[in-house]
């Protein structure tokens, strides 16, 4: 299956990814040995410069993993007619062990690579470059992530087994099978129950985002609400948000929103809902530093800014909820 | 203003062709003056120079503007340092070919942002107060050498740094250009700039333009002559 | 300012933005036109569909030289030789590669003389 | 915000400025990059747009077939098979089918001869409709000039035309000679109650599973192909003909990158030079990497958009009519098509991706490489 234009891309993007993260991992090794600023020598320097390339390669590798979990899920849908019972990408996802959790890792390096670009940002505006070690430190567990994604991804594209006419005399394929796993686990939550949930869950981080604005207090606390509500958000996409796009009550997919039968809707909810975890998991990160000396100045205001770019992401999420829900056809609730 | 202690600049070290370039140097420079770092060449005046104007690091030793130490400061930061505060003009004068004598003179302030036709008008009036106002979109090569290195001033003074460094300024014009040029020194010391360069012209340090000249040889200051 | 001393005093990003910009324009072009023709091509689909349904046919009509790729889902891959009458089945080189000129019309050229030497 | 615009800006206009130096190098870059992007472009539409015509047409294609097997082989079908299938519940019509290829040693091309499913064609003994592509291969001078074809028998058959197909169908009916059941078993010397194969129209999509395993309880050596089997056969097909393609095309794209990656690290003396200045008069490295990468960017993007729209127009205004030596092969007979206009975000993603980022990744390294010039150097 693996010469398909689609998978051929994903698993050029894995294999760049890869081998960058491989190199960057042996750079940080070196550099939490030898990393000494005060020193004047041509080795430091040196060093110093090769941040530089990490932070180009970073960037690099979080776009070509935005773009690869696009590609892997489009593909996905794309590659639902080759398997029978596949309706649409959840199907194709649930053709082996490894769709999922592929999927799950890309989403997880496209976070951690957001939040390291986010780290390295912060760390680059103060003079002594204080987060250097810890920011390498994670670089040394963000390597195994991206390869262990590139080996989940690989062993998923090896072992899909598609249902095309064979010349023997059998049509086992033909026999319908029911979506499993994601799909029915996270739809089988009640609409009225997801529904509230994700307006408590909203609520909660608005206030935890406007009491940590104000009183410059709570921002760990608003990142960890950040990170419940966007999986709170995920299930109630499925749960209910799907279904009001569709205008069909036991449509759940939370992948055909992105189709363009779907005027590409899916974006408009995704989007901010990534942005916004992604800044308030970035708020939380950069929390534990804002005493570190050189960047007392300008961390605090740097977090409260994130916090606020995340508040406005998570809003405009919840706006166009309620505009989905007010507009649909669907009628869910009495 | 600046001042380095006991700074030292090791090239290639830990390699057999290891030169020691810079030893145990301390100087100060004081604001508003015109300074000249003399000596023969390879007596460590340009090192000297390129640290003072941060485009080194010592290899020890501390380099202090306005107080505060950047010796130990990432290239990052040492290169904001460098574009707020210096003003360079090169031996070669290091203008890029192809570029029109007007972008040229606008590179420096490039990585700050400013306002297109702002920044425009700026290189303008740099250029026409050095007498280059009518070339501004010519190409580069086609200046003389006067005007080129006219133009390499104006583009030191692109961003109102306070200190102008100058390698060799004089090397490759003619008396009357030389005087030309310290005329301009003289402009821009009334001016309040402080000026640093480095030259083995007898033209340069036997000036009236000049308040400082600091000898060297062999990596060491070896007399300063106020 | 006339436009010859516009475009002297152009920003060299300026041409190089309008040309992105015309390019993207006509992929925005090639979008909509498909999009335009969908509902004439739609018509051509239905009706080919619909010729389908009629004919009661199974495949394209793309590869018509061997039967495994004029009716690719009809075929039994276990026969061996089923391509051209004259060529050999060598797949993929055999829909890329016609078979020998000549062959076609031919027969075997194989004499008793020939097998007794 | 409106700072690093301006600034990016800024960027873009001095590599734009040293691209122009060498302008017709860089030409020649830009130009070889859009071919290499419009070759995987044109496959990737052609394909896709075949998969997308395929999909929609063969929907109607008959909802199971059975075919009987004979030692692996595919043998005729003896007519009382049909009354077993129409005995299953859920099968609303059961009708044998009749078709079989006929090699035309005139011209050596293959033709398919079929008797029509429907009966509204009411084809009479001795007239034929043929598709587009046989008057071609036979160079029919006037339209209804007459079929003289020799069956294997050695006899002569005459068919009277009485309709030839449409252009709009040939990716259908190209190879096509539609004949009335009576020509058709005299024609190929059948015995009277066999079929090639039983098509089988069953009313609820849904039971086409259960129905087939009730089938092959009653014709245990009967091969089913049902029409969603028919549908993931095309997808992979083409899918299989476009991985090939890019497969090759990524030969390509690699050897394009190693060029790209040569051509930025092997910075000539000059640009090494400039590299130095900038940043002796105040660029900082990231604002050198930025202004590199615009200089990809802009290239690698430029080449991108260029190729796709050039790819567009071909595949669908001329027909890709550069591979059609590639995609016709040795075909005697091949349908004269247009296909549909299909684009979509999954093609435009994978094209991105499978020309931008290995670009991208190669000159990464080497523009960092520059970007760290010694700002110092332009004094010594």
């Amino acid at each position: 299956m693996i010469f398909q234009t689609p998978i051929l891309a994903l698993l050029l993007i894995s294999a760049l990814s890869s081998v960058v993260m491989l190199w960057a991992g042996w750079f940080a090794l070196r550099l939490l040995l030898r990393w000494d600023l005060a020193s004047g020598s041509r080795a430091q320097l040196e060093m110093e410069r090769a941040t530089d390339l990490v932070s180009t390669l970073f960037g690099f590798v979080m776009l070509a993993q935005l773009l690869s979990l696009l590609l892997y899920v489009f593909n996905a849908d794309r590659m639902a007619t080759l398997f029978v019972g596949a309706m649409c990408a959840v199907g194709t996802l649930n053709n082996n062990d490894w769709g999922f959790p592929t999927l799950y890792a890309k989403l997880a390096i496209f976070f951690v690579a957001t939040m390291w670009l986010i780290l390295d940002r912060a760390d680059r505006t103060g003079h002594d470059y204080p987060l250097t070690r810890v920011k390498f430190a994670l670089v040394l567990l963000i390597v195994p992530l991206v390869l262990a994604a590139g080996a989940s991804e690989l062993t998923y594209f090896l072992n899909l087994q598609a249902d095309v006419i064979t010349s023997c005399c059998s049509t086992e394929f033909t026999a319908d099978t029911e979506d499993a796993g994601l799909g029915s686990d996270m739809s089988s939550l009640a609409p009225a129950t997801a529904l509230w949930l994700l307006a408590a869950s909203g609520a909660a981080v608005a206030l935890i985002g406007a009491v940590s604005l104000i009183w410059k207090r709570g921002t760990m606390l608003f990142a960890a609400a950040g990170a419940v509500f966007f999986v709170v958000a995920l299930t109630a996409i499925i749960s209910v948000i799907s279904p009001y796009v569709y205008e069909h009550p036991t449509h759940h997919c939370p992948f055909c929103i992105l189709k363009p039968e779907y005027n590409y809707f899916g974006y408009v909810l995704y989007v901010p809902l990534f942005l916004g975890t992604a800044f308030a998991l970035g708020a939380g990160l950069l929390q534990p530093f804002r005493k570190v000396e050189s960047l007392a100045a300008t961390l605090p205001a740097r977090i409260r800014k994130q916090v606020a770019l995340s508040l406005a992401s998570f809003v405009v999420f919840g706006l166009v909820v309620l505009w989905t829900i007010w507009q649909s056809q669907l009628i869910l609730f009495g | 203003m600046i001042s380095l202690k006991n700074v030292s600049k090791l090239y290639n070290e830990g390699r057999p062709n290891e030169v020691c370039a810079a030893q145990d140097i301390d100087l100060e420079l004081a604001r508003n003056k015109v300074t000249v770092l003399t000596g023969p060449s390879g007596s460590g005046k340009t090192t000297l120079l390129s640290m003072i104007g941060c485009l080194t690091r010592p290899t020890t030793g501390r380099v202090f503007v306005d107080g505060a130490m950047v010796s130990g400061l990432p290239e990052k930061f040492q290169t904001e340092l460098r574009r707020t505060k210096f003003g360079f003009v090169f031996q070669r004068f290091n203008l890029i070919r192809g570029v029109s004598v007007i972008e040229n003179v606008m590179l420096p302030a490039a990585p700050l942002g400013p306002e297109y036709h702002e920044l425009r008008e700026r290189a303008q009036s740099r250029l026409e107060r050095l007498g280059l106002g009518a070339k501004a979109d010519m190409p580069i090569e086609f200046l003389s050498g006067g005007e080129t290195q006219r133009a390499a001033i104006a583009r030191a003074l692109i961003n109102d740094a306070p200190v102008l460094i100058a390698d060799e300024p004089t090397a490759n014009l003619d008396t009357v250009l030389t005087e030309r040029f310290l005329e301009i020194v003289g402009e821009l010391q009334s001016e309040g700039k402080t000026v640093v360069m480095t030259s083995h012209d007898p033209r340069i340090w036997q000036s009236s333009h000049v308040n400082t000249v600091v000898r060297m040889q062999d990596g060491r200051i070896i007399g300063v002559d106020a | 300012m006339s436009l010859r001393s516009a475009i002297a005093s152009a920003r060299p990003t300026t041409p190089a933005f309008i040309a992105i910009a015309v390019f993207s324009v006509g992929l925005g072009l090639a979008g909509l036109h498909a999009k335009l023709s969908e509902p004439a091509e739609n018509l051509r689909l239905a009706a080919n569909a619909d010729l389908v349904e009629r004919i009661g046919l199974t495949d394209l009509a793309l590869f018509t030289e061997a039967r495994y790729t004029r009716h690719p889902s009809m075929a039994d891959l276990h026969t061996a030789f089923q391509d051209h009458p004259a060529s050999f089945e060598h797949f993929p080189s055999g829909i890329f590669v016609p078979p020998p000129t000549g062959l076609a019309s031919g027969t075997l050229s194989t004499s008793i003389e020939d097998l007794s030497q | 915000m409106k700072h690093w615009l301006r600034r990016q800006r800024y960027l873009a206009d001095f590599t734009l400025a040293a691209l122009a130096r060498r302008r017709v190098k860089n030409t020649g870059l830009i130009v070889i990059y859009s071919i290499i992007v419009f070759v995987l472009a044109s496959a990737m539409m052609f394909s896709a747009a075949l998969r997308h015509e395929a999909g929609t047409v063969l929907a109607k294609s008959p909802e199971l077939i059975v075919q009987q097997l004979v030692m692996g082989r595919h043998e005729m079908i003896p007519g009382s098979e049909i009354e077993k299938l129409a005995g299953i519940r859920g099968v609303a019509a059961v009708k044998g089918r009749l078709w079989g290829y006929f090699y035309d040693s005139v011209n050596g091309a293959n033709y398919t001869f079929m008797v029509p499913d429907d009966d509204s064609y009411d084809l009479q003994p001795g007239e034929a409709i043929l598709g587009e592509g046989i008057g071609k291969a036979r160079d029919f001078t006037w339209d209804t000039a007459p079929l003289f074809v020799t069956s294997l028998a050695g006899k002569m058959v005459k068919f009277t035309v009485r309709e030839t197909f449409a252009d709009d169908s040939a990716l259908l009916t190209a190879d096509l000679v539609l004949i009335s059941e009576a020509d058709f078993r005299s024609f190929f010397d059948l015995p009277p109650d066999v079929y090639t194969d039983i098509g089988v129209s069953i009313r609820n999509e849904r039971e086409i599973g259960t129905i087939v395993q009730k089938a092959q309880l009653v014709m245990p050596n009967a091969r089913f192909v049902t029409r969603s089997d028919i549908e993931r056969t095309y997808q992979r097909l083409f899918d299989w003909r476009e991985g090939l393609m890019t497969a090759l095309a990524a030969a390509g794209v690699l050897a394009f990158a190693i060029f790209a990656a040569e051509k930025a690290s092997g910075l000539s003396a000059e640009e090494a030079r400039e590299i130095g200045i900038l940043k002796a008069i105040g660029w900082d490295t990231g604002d050198v990497i930025a202004m590199k990468l615009w200089e990809g960017g802009l290239i690698s993007f430029g080449a991108f958009l260029a190729g796709t729209v050039f790819a567009y127009i071909h595949v669908f205004s001329f027909q890709a009519g550069l591979f059609e030596p590639i995609l016709k092969g040795w075909a005697v007979i091949y349908p004269d098509f247009a296909l549909a206009p299909y684009i979509d975000g999954l093609q435009l993603a994978t094209l991105f991706a499978i020309t931008v980022i290995p670009y991208t990744a190669a000159t990464l390294v080497p523009i960092w490489r520059a970007a760290t010039a010694d700002p110092d150097q332009v004094m010594r």
